[in-house]
């Protein structure tokens, strides 16, 4: 027994068995009360655009791993849930060639330069769509009508001044049509994953209780969202809808807890995810106000994600240091 | 001997007189072409499009005078050029050419009036240097903000909705709209002040 | 010391100018939205880039070393001039389509890079083939670049717009237009560069390899 | 869930003791390490053949604050040989081979030690072979030394003014939660505390500390040290073991102080606070009363087959102590330490050495290896870093040789607890990274001054 070679590695030598591959299921799982909400409303065309974005965002990773002559790392999941927000964001009128387009471009040119898993500098998925949203800025937003909306959507096409903004009837004077509670149930226009804020409210919760992701990131742009909203509104209620309009309509929620809290493309440090939040929240609510052609949350958050660098600075006094030498 | 001062000064003055030299020449011999290109390209389809069916009896590119706008503030002396119609003896429609600082540099505007009933004709960006999608679609003659100085009157001038006019903004590119207009304003002031003097010639 | 032949091919692969030195970046991205543009561009560079290494080559001797850079520059700026007059009287639609990066090829780093490196150390005859290889690699790097962005984003290839030359090779049908704006899009053009980038690495890569083989 | 909303660090599962310290027999033949916990080895003071009684000194202690190095068991110094530490340096060490009869030399006991100076009795501590454990194994004596004058690091900026030592903690239970043989010490005390009652005084008169402080468990139930502390007016702490690291130097630190202490250069006990196990308080009053050096050592061995407490003597091999534990089937892997912070190591064929505070056992099954993913930047280690690092930054600057980086982002600071590598999720060896870069520059330095 003497002689026998035992392991050596390096402590500690207990793990808490979190991987990041059950944190992109958890993750995923989170979305799935979103996305059936969004099967529901829009029928079987959010089903097979979700089914197709999953699809093209695997197979353009599987591809370029295989081209690059890598290891395939379809196994963490993270193409999955690429291509997942990639559908949620687009309405469910879309035609499957853009969300195909979306997908491949998350992978392409959003992740896979950046090297492995924890590169990239802006949300892959965020990438994808961006992309597909500024070169057909017509077919994104082909919105349909949800089954449990309360008003009729106005005519497609027809009413494109009336759709400029992230959300759908963001303008505000259409915001007397519709009752506050029935937006936070669900019951509005918009991308297929993104139109119930209490769904995503609750998955977001779960993905903060299991850990997977801080609170402070998504509070901080709740906080900025209502509180730009908030002022604006009280300015000019003509210009600015109000805070809980912007909060429970498009993709708020959404990119509060599902964007956000992005690993790579967010900070880390307790007042640089908060700050983070916070002033991405705040341009989200300008970038609305001042007519973005589509997707105000999420450029918001893209040009917070450049700035991560900057809030990563900002970095917690260390134990027993003073704190101005820090 | 070449490290001395005068030497230096010396080649880079006769490097500079000659650079000089051949410059003049070039655009001595390439003004006028470019003059005209622009006259025949630019202008000519814009006049024709926006006098269409008014069967004028002279060519106006033939009949063009340039006006002296005297000095702007660096003491550079500036011109533009005036396209005058006639018909029956009377001018009954002129053109202008005027520019404004824009966001990215001046914006240069042809306006064409309709001098019996005060209108403006139409409107058309010759050149620009604004922001890609935003400021540029000045120079896209369907938008709707090029569209609608169409037949508007510009007796009292024209001005933003912003300051009191008729004229709506690009959204999102406030400077260029702002520049576009004060372009077509000075251009229905210089038509007011110079075209009867014009017209009696 | 290298033969005539190479100071002419060198630049058309082994020194290829926005790929492999790097150089002259800000056109690269900024006109190669065309095809057209892509070797408008390249050849304007070309000649200036030809006249200039001509000239300074000849008159190195005369040169004195502290105000070379002064020199070379009115020199060049010369030429940008001439080029942008040229083109404004005979191809206008070209110019248009260059805009103000006419006039910034006197700040192309490529052109002062060869003056400085190569025409004010060589003879004439070396430097007139240096700038006409650099000129054409940076030609040809440029119109695959533009075509590779006008192809994917518009689905056509403007040959020389002034001449009607233009392809449309992904038809979609009456009344439909392919356009995939990224590609056109500035973000777009430093995409393509990258995969280009890419390419050239690996195909460099694979050739050294074989050759080790 | 193991990472809290409401404190750093992590929640680890807590081991029940059973309170019980069974003795381990001495064994025929010990290996003793002239290298005792940092600094330089002992200067052997006796010579290969010599016979030798349990307790007698076998080395000095290097310099003059180094401890001494005693007999374990009784016999015949036979040879010295090389042993190679898990942390890959090679020391001598004298081989023993036992007589059996475990005779030992007559102690020079003195009944009144408290009226001995200060400089006697920390001359008597350092003899007697006193360790500091918990935290960087070293002689006790260095340790007050440096507490009482504290030096200038390489890397130091601040004062090196001398700071009185004002508090003294002791600690009644083991930093790791899986560990217990501090707590089953402190069941055995039980009202048996005039051992703890003048190791306590003699280094409060040592150090002329002006208040000490029980820091104990707050599961654990101990009526004799609560009794003790109140007849002394000392303050009794209690803190959650299971929330590691709380009952770590720096976090004990804190909360006797209620100040934090600078932990850059893991020199906490120069911030005016001296941290000690109860298990090195009891061996200082028997080195200053009894004379008695050390010669054994409390483990607690932690394995598949659960846990126990063990007193065995130094030096004796590590595979006996394993089967006395009746551990001894389906190793795949020997942890030197706790599961959080030993070292591994690859043989059992090793000597329990002063700095071996437990033996962590895992079955083959158990054994994982690192995986060392790139980091994803998911965050979770900024969120459970006790000093409030940014851990994944930091090994990051660390991997990619960004040595100035990594000291700007306060790396000497890391108390290299673990938890940060506990909870990753790419498996990086976070841990790792921060002891190379701390290394890479230490020596850096070094060479340049």
């Amino acid at each position: 027994m003497t002689n026998q070679r035992l392991v050596v590695s390096i402590s500690p030598h207990i793990k808490n068995g979190r991987t990041v591959r059950r944190m992109i299921v958890t993750t995923i799982a989170a979305l799935m009360p979103a996305t059936l909400w969004g099967f529901y409303q829009f029928g079987l065309d959010a089903v097979a655009l979700v089914a197709v974005g999953i699809t093209a965002a695997c197979g353009t990773e599987a591809l370029i791993s295989r081209l690059a002559g890598k290891t395939s790392s379809l196994g963490d999941g993270h193409a999955v849930l690429t291509g997942l927000v990639l559908a949620l964001l687009v309405p469910a009128g879309a035609p499957f060639w853009l969300v195909i387009v979306g997908a491949a471009m998350a992978i392409l040119v959003g992740k896979m330069p950046f090297g492995p898993l924890g590169g990239a500098p802006i949300y892959p998925a965020l990438v994808g769509l961006l992309i597909v949203a500024t070169s057909w800025p017509n077919e994104i937003k082909s919105y349909v009508q949800p089954t449990t909306a309360p008003i009729e959507l106005k005519a497609q096409g027809a009413a494109d001044a009336e759709f400029p903004r992230d959300a759908v009837l963001i303008d505000p004077s259409d915001e007397a049509e519709y009752k506050t509670a029935d937006l936070f149930l669900g019951k509005q226009v918009g991308p297929i994953g993104v139109i119930s804020p209490l769904l995503l409210l609750l998955g977001g919760l779960f993905l903060i209780l299991r850990r997977v992701s801080r609170w402070q990131a998504p509070f901080g742009f709740l906080i900025g969202m209502g509180l730009a909203a908030g002022i604006g509104h009280a300015l000019d209620p003509s210009g600015c809808a109000s805070a809980s309009f912007h909060l429970f309509t498009g993709s708020a929620m959404f990119g509060a807890f599902f964007l956000c809290t992005d690993w790579s493309s967010t900070p880390v440090t307790p007042w640089g995810m908060f700050l983070f939040g916070l002033i991405g929240g705040g341009l989200a609510v300008l970038l609305r106000i001042a007519g973005l052609p589509y997707g105000a949350v999420p450029w918001a958050i893209v040009i917070m994600s450049l700035a991560t660098p900057i809030f990563d600075r900002i970095t917690p006094t260390p134990f027993g240091k003073v704190a101005s030498h820090a | 001997m070449r490290n001395k001062i005068w030497f230096m000064a010396v080649v880079l003055g006769v490097v500079a007189f000659l650079a000089g030299l051949a410059l003049s020449g070039v655009k001595g011999m390439t003004t006028p072409i470019i003059e005209k290109r622009i006259l025949e390209q630019k202008i000519k389809p814009s006049l024709d499009k926006f006098f269409d069916g008014l069967d004028l009896e002279n060519d106006c590119i033939e009949d063009r005078q340039v006006l002296d706008l005297g000095k702007d503030a660096r003491g550079r002396k500036q011109v533009t050029t005036l396209f005058l119609g006639k018909k029956g003896g009377k001018t009954v429609v002129a053109a202008l050419q005027t520019k404004a600082a824009g966001f990215g540099g001046d914006i240069e505007v042809l306006t064409a009036f309709s001098l019996d009933d005060k209108k403006i004709l139409g409107v058309k960006t010759l050149s620009q240097s604004e922001t890609m999608g935003l400021g540029a679609r000045v120079s896209n003659d369907a938008e709707p903000f090029i569209q609608q100085f169409g037949g508007m009157n510009y007796s009292d001038g024209v001005a933003m909705r912003s300051n009191g006019g008729q004229v709506d903004a690009i959204s999102g590119a406030t400077v260029s709209s702002v520049a576009f207009t004060a372009a077509v304003n000075r251009a229905t002031v210089l038509v007011e002040k110079n075209v009867d003097s014009a017209a009696a010639n | 010391m290298k033969t005539l032949t190479q100071e002419f091919t060198k630049g058309l692969w082994e020194q290829i100018p926005p790929f492999r030195l790097v150089l002259g970046l800000c056109p690269t991205l900024a006109v190669t939205k065309s095809l057209e543009g892509g070797w408008g561009m390249g050849l304007a560079t070309t000649f200036v880039l030809v006249c200039s290494n001509i000239f300074i080559s000849a008159l190195r001797n005369v040169i004195p070393p502290k105000v070379r850079i002064a020199t070379f520059i009115v020199i060049i700026a010369t030429f940008v001039v001439i080029t942008e007059l040229v083109m404004k009287a005979y191809t206008p639609m070209l110019s248009e389509t260059l805009g103000v990066f006419i006039p910034l090829i006197v700040v192309n780093c490529i052109i002062l890079g060869r003056a400085e490196a190569f025409a004010s150390k060589n003879g004439v005859g070396r430097s007139l083939l240096d700038g006409l290889g650099i000129g054409l690699g940076f030609t040809l790097a440029l119109a695959v670049l533009g075509a590779l962005r006008e192809l994917l984003g518009t689905g056509k290839l403007t040959m020389f717009a002034q001449a009607n030359l233009d392809l449309t090779i992904i038809p979609l049908g009456e009344g439909r237009e392919f356009l995939f704006k990224f590609m056109v899009d500035p973000p777009g053009a430093f995409v393509c560069l990258g995969a280009m980038l890419l390419l050239m690495n690996l195909i460099s890569e694979r050739s050294a390899r074989s050759k080790a083989a | 869930m193991d990472i809290s909303f409401f404190s750093r660090g992590i929640k680890l599962s807590r081991q029940v003791t059973s309170g019980k310290i069974e003795q381990i027999p001495p064994s025929e033949r010990v290996v003793l390490p002239l290298q005792q916990g940092s600094g330089p080895p002992a200067e052997l003071s006796i010579e290969i053949g010599d016979a030798v009684e349990v307790g007698q000194t076998l080395a000095r202690g290097a310099s003059n604050s180094g401890a001494d190095l005693h007999a374990s068991i009784s016999g015949e110094v036979t040879a010295i040989e090389d042993l190679h530490f898990p942390n890959g340096t090679t020391v001598k060490a004298l081989v023993i081979e036992g007589d059996g009869k475990d005779t030992w030399i007559e102690p020079d006991r003195d009944d009144k030690p408290l009226i001995a100076s200060p400089d006697e009795l920390l001359e008597r501590i350092r003899c007697g072979g006193v360790i500091r454990e918990g935290g960087e194994t070293k002689s006790l004596a260095q340790v007050i030394d440096e507490a009482m004058s504290p030096r200038g690091h390489l890397f130091s900026t601040g004062s090196t003014v001398a700071k009185p030592v004002r508090h003294i903690a002791v600690r009644f239970a083991d930093q790791d939660p899986h560990l217990n043989a501090l707590a089953a010490l402190t069941a055995t005390i039980g009202d048996e505390t005039a051992d703890l009652d003048l190791g306590v005084k003699v280094l409060a008169a040592i150090t002329g500390a002006e208040q000490i402080h029980f820091v104990l468990d707050n599961k654990q139930n101990s009526p004799g040290v609560d009794k003790l502390a109140e007849e002394n007016d000392y303050v009794v702490l209690r803190l959650d073991a299971a929330n590691y690291p709380d009952l770590s130097s720096p976090m004990v630190a804190r909360a006797v102080s209620g100040k934090e202490p600078d932990t850059a250069f893991k020199r906490v006990h120069e911030n005016g606070i001296l941290v000690l196990d109860v298990d090195t308080v009891l061996q200082t009053a028997l080195a200053v009363r009894d004379r008695r050096p050390v010669v054994d050592r409390l483990i607690t061995v932690y394995g598949p087959a659960g846990a126990g407490v063990f007193k065995a003597r130094l030096g004796t091999p590590l595979a006996d102590i394993v089967s006395a534990a009746g551990q001894e089937k389906n190793i795949g892997k020997m942890v030197l330490g706790g599961p959080m912070k030993g070292l591994a190591h690859h043989t059992l064929d090793f000597p329990l050495t002063k700095e071996i505070p437990a033996i962590t056992l895992f079955a083959q099954n158990q054994v994982t290896l690192a995986v060392n993913d790139p980091c994803v930047g998911c965050g979770l280690c900024a969120m459970v870093c006790p000093i409030r690092l940014t851990p994944g930054m930091l090994s990051r600057y660390c991997e990619f040789s960004s040595w100035d980086l990594a000291q700007e982002a306060h790396l000497f600071s890391c108390i290299e607890c673990g938890c940060c590598a506990y909870v990753c999720p790419a498996g990086r060896s976070m841990v790792q990274f921060m002891v190379q870069g701390k290394t890479e520059l230490l020596s850096t330095r070094r060479s340049e001054s």
